[in-house]
C-alpha cells in the first residue's frame, strides 16, 4: 500500500519531550545485533489550546537512502497527522506536526543516523557513534545505513515467533515499491557483501559466514520477491571473480528462479575446485534427494558431513536423507551427532523502552475492513487462554529452537513414518539403555551424553506396549553409542506430544461417532492444530485449524491453512500421474477429481489470504513477503485475471476496501512480472 | 606414525583420561578403547595415515561426481511436466 | 584390542574431529596424530592393552613402595635432632 | 578469655524489633554452604526512661550443646550489659537486657535452632527448617547445631582473606575452653562422620568427598589444638573397620602428632590393599620429599595422579617434587595438566544483612590495650589507601584464588630458583610458542589452550634481554605443547609481579647508597611485603614488613612477619649442622651465631604475638589457633617460664592488661599438656 492514513499510523505519547530519542541513545552501546526498527519522533502542537505533545513509533520499510529521502517521509507523515483533527484518546484533537525526526541504525560502522525537520522549515540530519560521538556524514555511512534498514525490514517482515510479546507500535512498509531502492540495493549488497558478517547469521548458525549471513539471506529474498535473476545472476559472477567460494551464491540463484540444471553445473563446477566444499555438497544433496536419487544424496551429504563436521545442517542433511530411504538406525546415529546450536536467539525487532498501556495510541484503520477480522476483541483471546487446557497449552516441543527444533523436525518425521513403538525399538537398538548400562559399575556418563531412559518412556496406548530393548545381545555394549542428553530429551518432548495427540484423536474419534459436538475454543483448536502439524499429521492438523477458524479469526490457524493449502497445491502440480488423495490413502484421483481439489484449494488460498492481508493492514503492516508470494503461487497457476475476479466477485461491492488492498499486490506483481501476471 | 604408550587415569562412559610418561594428560573417546579397560591399565595407541584408502575413497568420489553431473547437470531432454 | 578407520573432519591445535564410517563424531586429541595429516585425511587407529607393560609397572611399583616402607615404615634408629 | 566485658560485646542498633531475625529467616531458603554464624539478638529496656531497643551481634566459637547451656550463655550476655550503665553511642545508658535470642544454623539437617531467654522468666527454644516451618527438637538435631557451629568456629578462625570487608559485629570465642565440649565433638565427629560431605569443602577442591571436607578439617584441628592425637587415633580406627578408605585419615593423625613412621607404616599398608589410593599416595610422596628421597616421591606421586588424574591435589605435589630436583621442564609440563577449580568461593561467615554504619555500636575493650595497637585510627588506614601507588595496589597476583594461587606459587618457586630468563627459556622449550604456531595456518588453538605470547612477556630488564625461543628446531613442533590459557595468563601476572619487584629492590639499592630516607607508607610496605613474599624473597619481604610497622601497627604486615619468624625458626631446627644465613648466601653459621638469632627470632616472635593478641582482643575475637599455635613453638622450643618470664618483664608492670590475656593463653596450653610447658 502506498497510501497511509491516520487510521494506520500507531503511536506512543512520550513521558517527556525526547524520551524515545534519549532512550534509543541509552541502547546504543549495548546493541550485539541488527539494532532497533527504524524510529518516528514527532512534536505535536495543538493550535487551539497550544498544548505540546511528542510521540513516536517504530517503522520498517522506508527507503533510508539520503537524508532527503528521509525528510520527504517525515513531512508526508507530519501532513497526513496535520490534515485533519485526529482522534486522540476518544477525542479529536487538532494537532499540526512542528517537528519530526527519523532515526536508522547502521549495524555496518555501528551508527545512528538522525534526520529532524521542522514544520515549517529546514531539515537537519547527523550520525552518532554508539558512545553518542557526532559523525561525519559520508555517502558510504548512508549506504551502509539503508542497507541495514532494508535487512531488518526484509528478515523481521513474517515474524511469526515474534507474533506475542511484539511490537505494536511499529508501521512496516514494503521496501520494494520502486525500481531505484531495489537497484540501490542490489548495488550495496555487492558493495558491502564482504563486510556481511557483521549483519549476524541465522540462529541455526554457529557464526555468520561470508556466505551465510543475514546480508546474503535478504538479497535472496529480494531477488525473488523482484524477480532480477538476471542482475542477481551479474553481481554474484563478479563476486565469484574475487573470491571462488562465492559459486554457492550463483547456484542458489539458479535454484530461486527453477533453473536447477544450472545450478547443478556450477555445483559440479565448484566442488571439482573444492571437494571439500560443504555448502555446495550440501546443495548438491538436497538436490539429488529431490530426485529421488538418495544412492547420490548420501554419497553428497556424507562428504559434506565429513568436510565440515561441526555445521548442524550438513548433518541435518544427511539424516534427513537416511529417514527418506528408511534407514532409520543410520538416521538415529546421524541425529545424535548433529552439532547443537545452544546460545543463540533468534533477531527480532525490539523495543528502546516499554511503554506503559495507556500511553498507546492504537488506531483501527476504517480503510479496509473485514468485519470479523478486524474487528476480533483482544479480551476474548485472553479470555480463551485463562481457560484452556493446561495440559494442551504446556506443550514443551512447541517452544523448541532453532537446531533443537529442526532435529524435533526430524525425529517426527520418523515416527510418522513408522510409529512409537518402532521408534523405541530402533532406539534401543543404537543407544546404551540405563538398564544395559548398570552393569558396568566403574563407568560414568558424561554431563553431554546420558542413557537413554528405560523408565519415563512407555508405549501411548498401554495395550500395545511391548517390552523394548530387552532382547538387545550384552556383547553389543560396546558397539552402542551414548545417547546426547539434548537428543533423550527430544524423545521426552515427543512422547508428550504423542501422549497429548492420541488423545485427541481418541476424543475425536468418540465424538463423531455419537455425533456429539465439540465444545472446544479457538485457542484449544489452534494447539491441537500444532501439535498435529509437529507430528506431521497436516490433514489433521487442517482440520483443526479449519474449527479455530470456524468461531472466530485467527491470525495464526489462517497462517498454517494457507501453508497447508501450498502444499497440497504443489502435492497436486507433481510430475507424477498418479496423485494419492493423501499419504495414507493409496488411491489415486482422477485427471477430473484433481482439477476440483485444485480449484478448491485456489479458493480457500485466494479467501484466507485476503484475510491475512486485511489482519496485516489492521496492524498497521503493508508487508508481508509470505502473502506475496503465496498469492503468486495461485496466480501462475491460475492466471491473476481469475484470481482478481475471484477478489472482485465476493469484496469489490462492499466499499470495504479489501479489493483496493488486494490490488497493491496484484500491481506490485504485475510490475515485477510476476508469471501469469500476463493472463 | 604415532605409537604412544598411555596409562588410564580415569573412564567413564564416553571419555577417559589418558596418561603420557611425561605427565601429559588426555582425553580420549572409551569407544576406541579395547574391552576390559579398566582404570590403571596401560595401552597402545597406534595412529598412522591409510594414503591406500584414501586414494580409493578419492576415485569414488569423483566417480558419483560424474554421475551427478551427467544425470543433473547437463541440459537433457526433460520429463513433461503436468500441466492441465 | 579395536582397530577403526577414521576420516578428518577437523583439525585444530588440540583436538581433532573424525568421523566414523557409521557417522559417529569423535573429539581426538591431535597430538596423537601423525605428521602432514590434513582435513580430509584417513587415519587408522589401532589400540591395544599392554598387559606386559602393566606387569613391569606393577613389580616397579612393589618394589618401590617395598623401599619406602623399609626405609621410612619401620622404627629405625632416628638420626640424631640438634637441640641446644 | 572467658571473662567478657561491656567493652567486648560490639552490637548493631536494630531499625524494627526483631530484624535480624527476621532477615535470618529470610537468608535460611538461599544456604548453599555453612550458613551464617551464631546471632545473638538483645531486647534492651532503659528503666529510667522506659525506652525499648533491641540490638544483635554475630558470634562464633560458641558451645551450642543445648537450649540450657545456649540460655546460660544468653544470660550472661544480658548480665554484662545489665550490671551497669552502658557507654551507648556517645551516653551512659542503664540498659536492662529483658530478652535475649540466639540462633545458630546445623548445615547436616538445614534447620535453624532458636533458644530465647525472658529476664527475668523463662527459656524456650525451637527448630525452623529452611523453609520456615518448625521441627521437633532432638538429641540428634541437637548435636547436629554443635558440631556445624563448632566447624564455622574453627574453619573460620583465622580468616585472612576477609580481613577488609569483613563483619566488624562478631565475636570470636575460644570453643574448646572446656574438656565436656572437647569431648562432644569428638563423639560428635565420629557420628556424624558419614554426613561429611554436606559440610562442604576447602575451595581447592571441587567437591567435598567423605575423606576430605570441613568436618574432617575441623576434626584435625581440634585434635591439634588440644593434643587428644590418642582419641583421635581410637576414633579414626573405628571408621576403618567401618571403611578401609579412612586409613589416611589415621595417617594424617600420626602426622600432626609427629609419628612419621607411624604414619608411613599406615600409609604403605593401605597402598598394598589399595594401589590406586591416590590421597595415601600424596601423602607418601610428601614424606618422601621432605626425607629429600625425591626419586622415591616421584614414583608416589606419578602414581597418584594415575589415580586421580582429576585431582589438583596430586598434580601440584608431583610439580612440587620436580622443581625441588630442578627438573623444570616437567615441572612445568605437569603444572600445564592440573585440572583447575573454577567455579568455587572459599567459605566465608557472612552477615544476614549489611547493617548502615550509623548503627553499628563498636566499644573499644579497654582491659586490654598497647596503645600503638588499640588506637589504630582507620581513617589513617583510608588515607594512605587514597595516595597508595596505584600499580602496586592492583598486582594482579594478589588476588589470586585457591588452585591458582598455588599453581602461581609453584611458578614463583621456579622463577626464584632459576630466574626470568631461564623460566622464559624452558617455556620456550616445551610450550608451542605464538611465532612457530603462525606456520601452521590450517590450525586454530582451541578456548581452554593458547599459544604462548611472544610479545608481551619480555625481559624484566631491557639490558639483559635476549630473543626466547628462536633457537627451537621446527622439527620440534609436535613434541610441544599448548599451554593452558590460565597458565599463560600466570606467566603474565608474574611477569608485572617481577617488574614491580625489581623496580623496587633498584630504589631500594639507589636510596640505600644514598643514605636517603624511604617515603612510603605502611600499606605501601605491606604491598612491597606482599609481592617480595609471591616472589619467594622472604628476607626482603620481612624487611618492608617492619618498615610497615615501623610507621603504625599493621595486622598484616604483623601476621606475615609471625610467619616469617616461625619458618626461619623451623630452619634453625634441621637436623643439618650447617645452617646458611639464609638461602643465597653459602657461609654457613656457628652454633653461637645460631644461638643468637633463634633467641632473637624468639623475642620477636612473642612481642609480635602479643600485638597480634591485642588486636584480636580489640576486634572482639578471643580465638585464634594461629596465634596459640605459634606461641606453642616458642614454647616448646624455650619452655614455658621462659615465654611467661618475657612477657610479664615487658606487660606485667603496666597495668593494661597484657599479660592477663597472654596468660590465658599460657593457661590453655597447660590444660592441654602442650610440649614445654612443663619447664
Amino acid at each position: 500500500m502506498s497510501y497511509v492514513t491516520q487510521g494506520s499510523i500507531p503511536e506512543v505519547l512520550e513521558k517527556y519531550a525526547n524520551q524515545s530519542l534519549e532512550e534509543r541513545t541509552n541502547c546504543l552501546p549495548a546493541i550485539q545485533d541488527l539494532g532497533p526498527p527504524d524510529l518516528v519522533q514527532l512534536v505535536k502542537l495543538n493550535h487551539h489550546s497550544h498544548k505540546e505533545i511528542s510521540t513516536f513509533f517504530y517503522i520498517t520499510g522506508t527507503n533510508v537512502t539520503s537524508s532527503s529521502s528521509v525528510a520527504a517521509v517525515l513531512n508526508s507523515f507530519a501532513m497526513i497527522i496535520s490534515e485533519s483533527p485526529q482522534l486522540w484518546f476518544g477525542k479529536h484533537k487538532p494537532w499540526r506536526v512542528i517537528q519530526a525526526t527519523f532515526c536508522s541504525y547502521n549495524v555496518f560502522s555501528k551508527t545512528d543516523a538522525v534526520v529532524t525537520v521542522h514544520i515549517p522549515g529546514s531539515a537537519e540530519s547527523h550520525m552518532v557513534s554508539s558512545t553518542g560521538e557526532k559523525i561525519k556524514e559520508t555517502e558510504q555511512l548512508w549506504l551502509e545505513t539503508f542497507i541495514s534498514s532494508m535487512i531488518r525490514s526484509i528478515i523481521t517482515a513474517d515474524d511469526d515467533d515474534a507474533e506475542f510479546a511484539s511490537i505494536v507500535e511499529l508501521r512496516k512498509v514494503n521496501p520494494l515499491l520502486n525500481d531505484e531502492s531495489v537497484t540501490l540495493f542490489l548495488e550495496g549488497f555487492e558493495a558491502l557483501f564482504w563486510d556481511g558478517q557483521k549483519t549476524g547469521c541465522h540462529a541455526n548458525l554457529q557464526l555468520p559466514t561470508l556466505l551465510e549471513n543475514y546480508l546474503v539471506d535478504t538479497f535472496f529474498k529480494v531477488l525473488q520477491l523482484t524477480r532480477r535473476f538476471d542482475q542477481g545472476v551479474e553481481i554474484v559472477n563478479r563476486l565469484i571473480e574475487q573470491d571462488e567460494s562465492c559459486r554457492v551464491l550463483l547456484a542458489k540463484v539458479y535454484m530461486l528462479s527453477n533453473q536447477e540444471i544450472k545450478a547443478m553445473d556450477i555445483i559440479c563446477q565448484g566442488i571439482k575446485i573444492n571437494p571439500r566444499d560443504a555448502a555446495l555438497l550440501t546443495l548438491q544433496a538436497e538436490i539429488c534427494m529431490g530426485k529421488s536419487r538418495h544412492d547420490l544424496a548420501i554419497h553428497a551429504a556424507t562428504r559434506a558431513v565429513e568436510s565440515s563436521p561441526s555445521e548442524f545442517k550438513c548433518w541435518a542433511t544427511l539424516a534427513k536423507i537416511y529417514i527418506n530411504v528408511g534407514n532409520f538406525e543410520e538416521a538415529l546415529l546421524t541425529l545424535n551427532s548433529c552439532p547443537m546450536v545452544t546460545h543463540k536467539d533468534r533477531y527480532h525487532l525490539k523495543r528502546v523502552f516499554n511503554p506503559l498501556k495507556q500511553d498507546l495510541h492504537l488506531p483501527l484503520p476504517v480503510d479496509v475492513t473485514i468485519d470479523e477480522v478486524t474487528t476480533l476483541n483482544p479480551a476474548d483471546v485472553t479470555q480463551e487462554h485463562k481457560t484452556v487446557d493446561a495440559s494442551l497449552l504446556n506443550l514443551p516441543a512447541a517452544s523448541l529452537k532453532s537446531t533443537f527444533a529442526e532435529a524435533y523436525g526430524l525425529l517426527t518425521e520418523i515416527v510418522h513414518k513408522i510409529g512409537w513403538e518402532e521408534l523405541l525399538r530402533y532406539r534401543a537398538k543404537v543407544f546404551v539403555m540405563e538398564h544395559e548400562y548398570k552393569k558396568e559399575k566403574s563407568h560414568s556418563a558424561t554431563s553431554s551424553t546420558t542413557l537413554a531412559n528405560d523408565a519415563t518412556i512407555k508405549a501411548i496406548n498401554c495395550g500395545n506396549g511391548q517390552q523394548n530393548g530387552n532382547a538387545v545381545n550384552d556383547d553389543d555394549f560396546r558397539a552402542k553409542r551414548l545417547c546426547e542428553r539434548w537428543l533423550d530429551n527430544l524423545f521426552m518432548l515427543l512422547y508428550e506430544d504423542l501422549r497429548v495427540y492420541t488423545m485427541y484423536r481418541a476424543e475425536h474419534m468418540h465424538l463423531t461417532a455419537q455425533q456429539m459436538e465439540f465444545k472446544k475454543t479457538t485457542l484449544e483448536w489452534e494447539l491441537i492444530g500444532m501439535v498435529s502439524w509437529r507430528l506431521k499429521h497436516f490433514k489433521e492438523a487442517s482440520e483443526a485449524f479449519k474449527y479455530a477458524l470456524g468461531l472466530r479469526f485467527s491470525v495464526k490457524a489462517c497462517k498454517k491453512l494457507i501453508e497447508f493449502y501450498l502444499n497440497e497445491r504443489s502435492r497436486m502440480n507433481q510430475p507424477e500421474t498418479s496423485i494419492a488423495l493423501n499419504n495414507l490413502n493409496q488411491s489415486t484421483l482422477s485427471i477430473q477429481e484433481i482439477l476440483k481439489y485444485r480449484s478448491f484449494l485456489d479458493i480457500n488460498l485466494i479467501s484466507n489470504l485476503v484475510k491475512l492481508g486485511v489482519w496485516n493492514h489492521r496492524w498497521y503492516a503493508e508487508f508481508s513477503p509470505k502473502l506475496i508470494e503465496s498469492l503468486a503461487v495461485v496466480v501462475e497457476n491460475g492466471g491473476l485475471i481469475k484470481v482478481e475476479n475471484e477478489v472482485k466477485a465476493t469484496y469489490f461491492d462492499s466499499q470495504d476496501g479489501v479489493y483496493d488492498l488486494m490490488n497493491e499486490v496484484f500491481k506490485f506483481m504485475k510490475h515485477y512480472d510476476y508469471p501469469g501476471t500476463d493472463n | 606414525m604415532v605409537q604412544v604408550s598411555l596409562t588410564v587415569g580415569k573412564l567413564d562412559a564416553s571419555l577417559a583420561l589418558l596418561l603420557t610418561k611425561d605427565h601429559h594428560l588426555i582425553e580420549f573417546p572409551t569407544i576406541l578403547l579395547p574391552d576390559g579397560i579398566t582404570a590403571g591399565s596401560i595401552v597402545r595407541i597406534t595412529c598412522d595415515r591409510n594414503l591406500e584408502e584414501e586414494q580409493k575413497e578419492k576415485e569414488q568420489f569423483e566417480q558419483v561426481q560424474e554421475e551427478i553431473y551427467d544425470l543433473f547437470g547437463k541440459n537433457t531432454p526433460q520429463a513433461p511436466v503436468l500441466r492441465v
